[in-house]
């Protein structure tokens, strides 16, 4: 079952979600021989304080989240988490958050090199904070930038995240391509509200939040599949998944690995059941490997 | 029967054994989960998931420890609790626990003090255990609305009740009522616990925040402090000390309580 | 609870979607006194024969559809369905597509003045059909040169039907608005793909459908919201909604009226139901009528 | 007991009454559902619904009436149909019927051959009284893979059974073993239908389809048709003419008779 995202090796072709499994460090079940890789919550330059409660909201078969991307900035993720990370045994890579291009680069600067890190995934798509207007994700001009400034201050493995909300994700794919990504994640959350009907105003503080779980999945293949129709790199699809057949699901449309999100917080051993269960699969059609996975995709 | 796991949290598969009615509206239900019968402390909980039921697990305090068996109190405030009080015995229940950080009993102190309103009794009965444990003397103040709305199980402390209409104990809310002591334990809604803050700031008091994940990954159960800041009320909470909370930025509209 | 939808008056602010409740000749079960009024299946200028089945797949609170529009063509539908829909007491308008701007223009032209039409819905925004590229929907400038193809050919209300699948539903909103629509409805489907584990393809034959049902309620209502803040005719709100509660979070959100759409395929008389819960709810609050409900619209 | 409506399609509140199994994994339910009782005709379906089931109802044929209850056979393929599977007597199903046109019996002939494979059993009780009061001689050919997945309720009619490994009755398959008869009915696997079709062009054939709504505004149970365009399977079908269908555009890949 392992699997090769680019030059990263990984044991498996399932991850952990950024802002799903925090810094690796606080769930304890998790059977993490099933573990192919884990991407680390988002992170600033600075610390973040985050956004005011309520902050999630349960929607049917999804949640909405405005966590507000708070953490404790890069100083002391590289004190208090990438020595940890050192010594484990399956790769971290640490979402990486901007206001400018030019954040984006300082903080990867900031980590490159730290041992412990394995690479980047660039989050030009988190529909939670604020950034005086569009985000970094819509726009096919700036998702380059904030990846080229990227890229020139690392030679590890680059990642791009991009954001669901856009009429045509081959447009920013291709854009980030060029720019130098290793490999797209697809895809982040979709902006979301709901309203709290005794209080009339919406049930989150930040007013929108993000929407993941199993509602969006049909939406998420889509889009990981448009994505890895668009590219030469490596996509990770993202988006819902609960069960082997959902990754496989995205793994058939196209997609390199997968990242499991949501599902976490319902079945905190859900990365496992969800590994184990496409071995299963594979070995019940009798593929001798994930290679063999027929896949169905279609360039024009 | 689950699997284990390091660091006292499980993941328990755990069967529907009994449930019985404890105030009007009001059910105890009992399933037997060992590994967390035996590790839970008084203010920790578990989150429970079920087939068929909603996303997200819901979290409960842990009410009462029987042998290798706990209990939750819970009333149906929406369709998550409804759902739970319609199961029947041998179904089951998907448990995490024991999570969170209790009550802390370490002080040299000798008399203690539990103050509760409507559904805030949930983590009392285990609170008193763990008191009396430590060696305190405990007094339960437990308020709610009407006489038929308060939660008659008091495993042999002294009680003093309180409802809002007078129809049994004294006429008044369960902090108005409650004597000094020197450990003050406080559940109930989020406004209750602010007037415990005012009066007692280094209370003990169990806040209640809707939760994602319920382990610490999400951040979605964020406690505003006063210090700046959140914290995790699934982690660092649910019990905080009482004036650390910016009572002001914490949503009270949450319904725990809804019935206080 | 009767609404004006700008010069349309309705005895009630809860219609049928399009596509969801056909010519409205086919289910006798609705309690009609309930329907606002309805919107018919979308038709084309010539007959159309749809899409291959399958045509549906269910999806975690949500259905993906790939119908193709099929449909009879607009004579036969001033033949066939016009002369039933004057003899009724709500109005019914018709959704209308096109694959050009004059296309629309000439099916506006065929059926205005017919009686038992009462107004034009624009559907830019169908993500089941090949047009050989973006959708009207997605693009300012084409979704304003549709509204004034058919804003010439008619003086009856017209209403434009917004696509989801948009960086900015605000930037849209205002072009048709500038072009001359009398009101919005927001939101048509979400594209999506849904994967057949046995074949290893697409269950739709059409490969792509669009989502609809509760799944999708948080971002229909943060994008009916979005709309709303961006134009000062009124919005329609739709997407998920299968209970009062849902219709209530659209309306509360900035809506005049809502429509509903699959949760009629799961109860046939779901209109009613949402309908009469509005009512109650209002009555409980104690709210003559819906001018009343409080209503979150921040205009920014 | 549910709402009455025009044009004989009913949304009704039924509860399930009784279940037994009639073939190995295969069950029949009983519903209250008294108008639906009276006015189904063979070949017609109900479309269920239940509270915490999936968000689209599921088509059923009516496989028998009784009084006022209706019968309907079922194993599980899927999760809903697993869920109706575990309901107790009592538990209501959400019951729209009956949909779609059935099996017409109105030509004068004399003998009728019924023709089910697996599961397309379904229709057939009902068929087989429908033809008798419409004065038919009816002869049934059943057909499944072995024995055990044989449905041995034949309600007194000549019966010829049919299983791929001759562990009961011919070895074949259903259609292959079925004489030729006037009225000839079927139902099953698709493409069992599409092989009744090469033999009997003017037989009716149950097909199936996805629904989305069961009531015809959706247009999602397209059934591809040889003259060019599609039926809606929900109410122009699902019986046809079975030399009416374009087989080799209709999907087979339909679960209803993964069995047979
Ligand atoms: C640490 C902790 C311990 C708790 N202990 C108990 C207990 O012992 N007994 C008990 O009855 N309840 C307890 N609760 C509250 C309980 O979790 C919620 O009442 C429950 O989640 C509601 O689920 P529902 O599906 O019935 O309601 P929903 O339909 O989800 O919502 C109904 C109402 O419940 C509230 N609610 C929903 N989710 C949450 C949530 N995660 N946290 C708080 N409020 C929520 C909302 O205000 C909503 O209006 C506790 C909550 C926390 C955080
Ligand atoms: C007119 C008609 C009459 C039917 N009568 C019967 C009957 O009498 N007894 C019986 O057991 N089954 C009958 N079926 C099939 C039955 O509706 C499906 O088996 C059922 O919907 C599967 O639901 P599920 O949730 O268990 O499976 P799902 O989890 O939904 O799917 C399991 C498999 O079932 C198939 N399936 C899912 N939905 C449908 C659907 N709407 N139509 C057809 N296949 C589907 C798919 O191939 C899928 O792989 C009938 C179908 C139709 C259209
Ligand atoms: C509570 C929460 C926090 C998240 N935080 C981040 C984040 O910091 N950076 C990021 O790129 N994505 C973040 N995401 C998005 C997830 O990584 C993932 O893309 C999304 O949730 C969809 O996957 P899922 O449906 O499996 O959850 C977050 C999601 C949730 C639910
Ligand atoms: C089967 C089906 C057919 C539809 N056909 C049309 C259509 O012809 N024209 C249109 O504008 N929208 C069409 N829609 C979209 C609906 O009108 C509605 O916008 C969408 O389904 C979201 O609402 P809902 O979640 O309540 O279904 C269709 C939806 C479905 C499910
Ligand atoms: S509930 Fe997720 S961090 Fe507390
Ligand atoms: S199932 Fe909707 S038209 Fe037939």
């Amino acid at each position: 079952m392992s699997v090769a995202v680019g030059t990263m090796q990984m044991r498996g072709p399932v991850l952990a979600a950024s802002g799903t499994f925090g810094y690796g460090t606080e769930v304890p079940l998790l059977e993490r021989r099933a573990l192919g890789g884990m991407v680390s919550k988002g992170i600033f330059l600075r610390p973040r304080e985050g956004t005011t409660p309520p902050r999630i909201a349960e929607t049917p078969s999804g949640m909405l989240n405005a966590i507000g991307l708070q953490g404790p900035g890069a100083d002391a993720l590289v004190r208090d988490y990438a020595p940890q990370w050192a010594g484990w045994d399956f790769p971290v890579l640490v979402n990486i958050n901007g206001e400018s291009a030019s954040e984006y680069g300082e903080l990867t600067a900031r980590l490159d090199g730290v041992p412990g890190i394995a690479g980047f995934e660039i989050n030009i798509s988190c529909p939670n904070v604020e950034q005086g207007g569009l985000y970094f994700g819509n726009d096919p001009r700036a998702a380059a930038a904030v990846t080229e400034a990227v890229r020139r201050r690392t030679k590890l493995p680059l990642w791009v995240k991009l954001t669901p909300m856009v009429s045509d994700i081959g447009v920013i794919a291709r854009a980030v391509e060029s720019a130098g990504a290793d490999a797209l994640c697809a895809i982040n959350t979709f902006v979301g509200m709901s309203i709290d009907l005794n209080a009339f105003k919406p049930r989150l503080s930040f007013r929108t939040g993000g929407l993941s779980g199993p509602a969006i999945r049909p939406l998420a293949v889509h889009l990981a599949h448009q994505a890895a129709r668009a590219v030469r790199i490596p996509v990770l699809g993202i988006g819902g998944i609960t069960r082997a057949e959902d990754a496989l699901e995205f793994l058939v449309a196209g997609c390199t690995a997968v990242q499991v999100g949501t599902a976490t917080f319902v079945n905190p051993n859900a990365i496992a059941d969800v590994h184990d269960g496409i071995a299963a699969f594979l070995e019940g059609r009798g593929f001798k490997s994930l290679a063999d996975l027929p896949r169905y995709l279609p360039r024009d | 029967m689950g699997r284990g796991a390091l660091s006292g949290m499980f993941l328990i598969d755990a069967p529907l054994t009994a449930r019985r009615e404890v105030a009007r509206g009001m059910f105890v239900i009992s399933m037997h989960a060992p590994e967390i019968a035996t590790a839970v402390r008084a203010g920790q909980f578990v989150n429970l998931g079920w087939s068929g039921g909603p996303l997200l697990r819901r979290p409960f305090s842990v009410y009462r420890v029987e042998g290798e068996h706990i209990e939750i109190v819970l009333k149906a405030v929406g369709a998550g609790t409804a759902e739970l009080l319609t199961m029947q015995r041998g179904e089951r229940l998907s448990c995490v626990g024991p999570l969170g950080h209790g009550y802390d009993f370490a002080s040299r102190a000798r008399s203690a003090v539990l103050i509760s309103g409507g559904l805030g009794v949930a983590p009392m009965p285990l609170a008193a255990r763990d008191a009396r444990a430590a060696g305190l003397r405990v007094v339960w103040v437990h308020g709610a609305r009407r006489a038929e709305e308060l939660c008659h199980e008091a495993d042999g402390d002294e009680v003093i009740w309180a409802t809002d209409d007078g129809s049994l104990g004294t006429r008044g809310t369960a902090v108005s009522v409650a004597p000094d002591a020197e450990v003050v334990l406080a559940c109930g809604p989020n406004r209750m616990l602010g007037a415990v803050a005012e009066r007692w700031p280094d209370a003990q008091v169990a806040v209640e925040t809707y939760m994602g994940c319920g382990t610490g990954v999400c951040l979605g159960c964020a406690v505003p402090l006063r210090r700046g800041g959140y914290d995790r009320a699934c982690k660092e909470g649910p019990v905080y000390r009482a004036a650390d909370v910016d009572w002001t930025a914490l949503p009270s509209h949450l319904s725990y309580a809804v019935t206080v």
